[in-house]
C-alpha cells in the first residue's frame, strides 16, 4: 500500500545535502512550513540556495537558517521588509548572494519547471533594471523578456489536510507557492495539519495531486504555531 | 496665496473609490491603495484581487474573528466575500499577466509624463529592493492607477518629465490620483481633470516636476 | 449586484462574428458544451476558427457546425477518429484548413494565453514532422521547439455548477480543456447544468474564478444530453 | 519449425503489468497498452493517469453503474479509486511533460533499434493524423514501454532498423514487450531479455528488421 508518510522530521528531510537548490513554500507567514525549517537548520546542510517569497524576518525561520550561515543564495521577490534584519546584515556584509525575481515570474519559472517548460516570455521587467542581461524578443509588436524554469533539489511545503497517496488541500490563503512548488522539486516533502484517508478528500478540490508528493510529515497546526512563537519569543 | 484643503489619505482613497464601478476585478497596492477597498460605497460590488491568492477578499475581521490563515498581500487579516475564491501563485499572476484585472491602483515614488512608472527601488544602486509583485501589475494590467501625495514630504515632485527612480514599467500609468488632483496621462502629458476646492492651476503647477496640461476652470 | 447570467442562448453567443476564433471545451462528448454549439449554428457567422480537441463526430454538434459550411480552419489534436465522417469529407474536398496541436501543446498554448505569456519552449514534436517550420533552441543541451500563445475571440465552455459571480465547477473528467479555455478568449461564455447562490461553492474548490467568465446560460444536465441524443439520431 | 505460443493480447498485458511496481504513476495508451489496467495484480497499488484530467482511475464500471462524466482518453467509462483527482488539461499535461509519471506503455506502428517511435501516423503524406497527447507522453515520461505484436498483420517487422513512419519521438523507447518477446532498447540495440517458451533466436530474428542482440539462452 502506497503510504508517502515519514516518522519524523528528520526522515522526511534525509537526503538534503549541501549545496542543494531549496524551494520553502509561504507567502508571510501563513503556509509557511516551520517545523520543516527548523529541521532544515539541525540538519545542518550548507552551501544551500533557497527559493521563497520573502528572505526571512526577525531571527526565526529562514533568517534563522540564513543566520546559521547556511544559506550561499537567495531567490525571491521580497527580500528587504520590515524585519528582514538578517538579510540585510548578510547582504550588506556580501555574505549572501541575491536573486530579485519578479513575484508573477517567480510563480511561473517555477511551475514551468514543474510542467517541463524550460523558458518562456514574459513583459514583466522589460524596460526596467532586472531585465539586465536578459534576452528579448517581440512577439505582435510587443517586447518580452525570456524566462528560464527554476528547479529545485527539494521543496518544503505546508498543506492543510494529505492522505497517504499524498494528495494535499491548502487552508485558505496558505495555498500561495506551496502548490507550484510541489510541482518543481526532485523531492517534494509536505508539513501536514493533518492526515486523513485516502478517499476523504474531494476529487475535484485535491489541488496537489499525490504524483508531486513524495514525502509527508504531520505538524499539527498548534504544534506550527507554537514553533512560530518560541521562534519569535 | 489662495486657501485650499489638501485631500487625507482617507479621503483620496474615497475618491478614488469613487471612480471604480461594480463588477470590475481590482488589485490594491500597499499605503494609500489599500485604504480604497474600506472607501468602496456599500452596496457596490467591486473584487478585490490580492497576489497570494485571493479573489473577493473583504475588509479586516473585527480582532476577535482574526483567520489566522487568511491574510492579503500586503500582510493585513482580511475576511473573504461570498462568491470569493482562493487559488495557488502562479493562478493568481496568470490572472495578473494575463490582463484579467480590470484595474489596479499602486503607490508611487515617482511618475512621469509618459506613464512611467517607478514604484519599487529608491536608487539604481540599491541592490536589494523588494519587487514583489508591483511589475506584473504595472505590465499586466489594463488600467494601473497611481495614487499618491503630490510631493515628497521633503516638497519635492513625485509627478516628472522622466523618472530618476528605476522604473517599474515604462509607459504604463493612466491617471494619477494625488491629494491635490486628478490628472490624467494621455499622449506624454499630464492632463489635470479635477483639482481640490480652492487650488489654482499655478499652485498645483509649481508642485509639480512636469508641465501640466489642463480641463478644469481656473479657480475662480 | 453583479449577474452574469443572460437570458437565452442567442444572448449568450451575442457578438459572435465571422472570421472569430472560437474555443469549444470538452473531451469527448464529456463537458461539450453541445447547447452552445448548436446556438452557434442557428447564429450563423461563417469563416470561424475552431480550437478544440476533435474535429467532430457524426453529423452532430462541431460535425454538424462544419457541414454547414462556418469553419474556415480547425486548430486541434485529434481531426481523424471513430466517426469523424464529415472532417473527412470536407478535409479531402480541400474545404477546411487543419492544424494538429499535440494535445499537451494545445493545452499549454491555450493556457499561456490567459496567463499573458505568449511564448514558451517544449520538446514535443521536437525531430517529428509537427516540428517543421518551428523555431528550435537548446536549454542545457537538450533542444525545444518554440510554441506561441493561442487566443480566442469566443470560449464555448460547460460547466457543472455555476454562480452569479460566474464562478465555476466541473463535473469529473468534463473539466478537462474548460478551465483553460475559459482563461483564453476575449468573451468566456458558459454553459450551466445549474446555478447556485453565491458562496455556495467551497471558496477552495473554485476551479474557474469569476474573473474569466462573461456571460452564463443554463441548460440542464437532461436537457444537454437530449441535444446529443437528437444529433445523433 | 520448433513450436511456439504467442501471448494473446491479454496475457502480453498481463506480462507487462508483472512488471510495474507498486507506487508507479502510469500512463496507458490505447490498444493492448489499454489492457495492462485489468491484469495490476490484486493488491498492488499503481496510479493510472489519463490525459484527460484523471489521476487514479480505475476499472470500467458495471453497465448499471456508468457515470457519463466519467471517462478516460481513450474515450472508454471509467471508476475513480480512493484518491483519484480531476484536474484540467494543461495541468494534466504539465504532469506529463514535467517528467512526473514513471512510466508511460504505448502502441507502435514501428520502433526502430535507436529507440525511435512511430505511432501516430501512418504516412508523411498523410496531412490529417491524430497525434493526441502521444508526442506529450513520449517526449515527457522517463520511462516508454511499448506494446505491440511482434509483426504487422501482413507479417512485417514492426522493430526496424530506422522507422520509416513519421516520428512520434526520436529515441525513447526504453523497452518493448510484443506478442514473443521483452526486448530493451539499449545504446542503439535492442536486448532480448525474454522469449516466450518453444521460440527460438532464429524464429525471433526473423520476424524482426533489425538485428537483434540476445540476453537470453537459446531454445533447449
Amino acid at each position: 500500500m502506497i503510504n508517502k508518510e515519514v516518522r519524523d522530521i528528520a526522515d522526511a528531510l534525509s537526503g538534503i545535502e549541501d549545496g542543494q537548490v531549496v524551494m520553502v513554500g509561504g507567502f508571510g507567514s501563513v503556509g509557511q512550513p516551520d517545523a520543516l525549517i527548523e529541521g532544515l537548520i539541525e540538519r545542518g546542510a550548507r552551501d544551500l540556495t533557497i527559493v521563497a517569497n520573502n528572505a526571512g524576518a526577525g531571527r526565526i525561520g529562514l533568517a534563522k537558517l540564513m543566520e546559521a550561515g547556511r544559506v550561499r543564495k537567495i531567490i525571491c521577490s521580497f527580500p528587504r521588509s520590515a524585519g528582514s534584519v538578517v538579510f540585510e546584515e548578510l547582504f550588506r556584509a556580501g555574505k549572501l548572494e541575491l536573486e530579485i525575481v519578479p513575484q508573477g515570474t517567480l510563480a511561473e519559472r517555477i511551475r514551468a519547471a514543474g510542467a517541463g517548460i524550460p523558458g518562456f516570455y514574459t513583459a514583466t521587467t522589460v524596460g526596467t533594471l532586472l531585465a539586465r542581461g536578459k534576452e528579448s524578443r517581440v512577439f505582435d509588436g510587443r517586447t518580452y523578456v525570456l524566462e528560464q524554469a527554476l528547479h529545485a533539489d527539494v521543496a518544503l511545503v505546508e498543506a492543510w489536510r494529505t492522505d497517504r497517496m499524498g494528495n494535499c488541500i491548502y487552508r485558505e490563503s496558505g495555498r500561495n507557492f506551496n502548490a507550484v512548488m510541489a510541482m518543481a522539486a526532485r523531492t517534494t516533502v509536505v508539513q501536514s495539519c493533518g492526515m486523513v484517508a485516502a478517499g476523504v478528500l474531494d476529487s475535484e478540490a485535491i489541488v496537489t495531486p499525490g504524483i508531486f508528493v513524495d514525502r509527508i510529515v504531520v505538524v499539527p497546526e498548534t504544534a506550527n504555531a507554537r514553533i512560530a512563537e518560541a521562534g519569535a519569543a | 496665496m489662495i486657501a485650499y484643503k489638501s485631500l487625507s489619505r482617507k479621503d483620496l482613497a474615497a475618491r478614488i473609490a469613487r471612480d471604480i464601478p461594480e463588477g470590475w476585478y481590482v488589485n490594491l497596492g500597499i499605503g494609500i491603495p489599500t485604504l480604497v477597498a474600506d472607501a468602496i460605497p456599500a452596496g457596490r460590488e467591486v473584487i478585490l484581487h490580492s497576489e497570494n491568492g485571493i479573489l473577493g477578499f473583504g475588509p479586516a475581521p473585527a480582532p476577535d474573528a482574526i483567520d489566522p490563515w487568511l491574510i492579503n498581500a500586503g500582510k493585513q487579516h482580511v475576511t473573504l466575500n461570498p462568491g470569493g475564491s482562493f487559488f495557488h501563485h502562479a493562478d493568481s499572476f496568470a490572472i495578473i499577466r494575463g490582463g484579467h484585472l480590470d484595474l489596479c491602483v499602486l503607490g508611487a515614488f515617482e511618475v512621469a509624463a509618459n506613464g512611467d512608472l517607478a514604484n519599487w527601488a529608491t536608487s539604481a544602486q540599491d541592490s536589494a529592493p523588494a519587487v514583489g509583485g508591483a511589475m506584473d501589475l504595472a505590465v499586466g494590467t489594463p488600467r494601473v492607477w497611481v495614487a499618491t501625495e503630490h510631493t515628497t514630504r521633503d516638497g519635492a515632485p513625485k509627478l516628472v518629465e522622466r523618472c530618476a527612480y528605476p522604473l517599474t514599467a515604462p509607459g504604463v500609468v493612466n491617471r494619477v490620483y494625488t491629494n491635490l488632483a486628478v490628472i490624467d496621462v494621455r499622449d506624454g502629458h499630464f492632463v489635470v481633470t479635477e483639482m481640490v476646492a480652492g487650488l489654482t492651476r499655478d499652485a498645483l503647477q509649481a508642485q509639480t516636476g512636469v508641465e501640466l496640461m489642463f480641463e478644469v476652470p481656473e479657480y475662480a
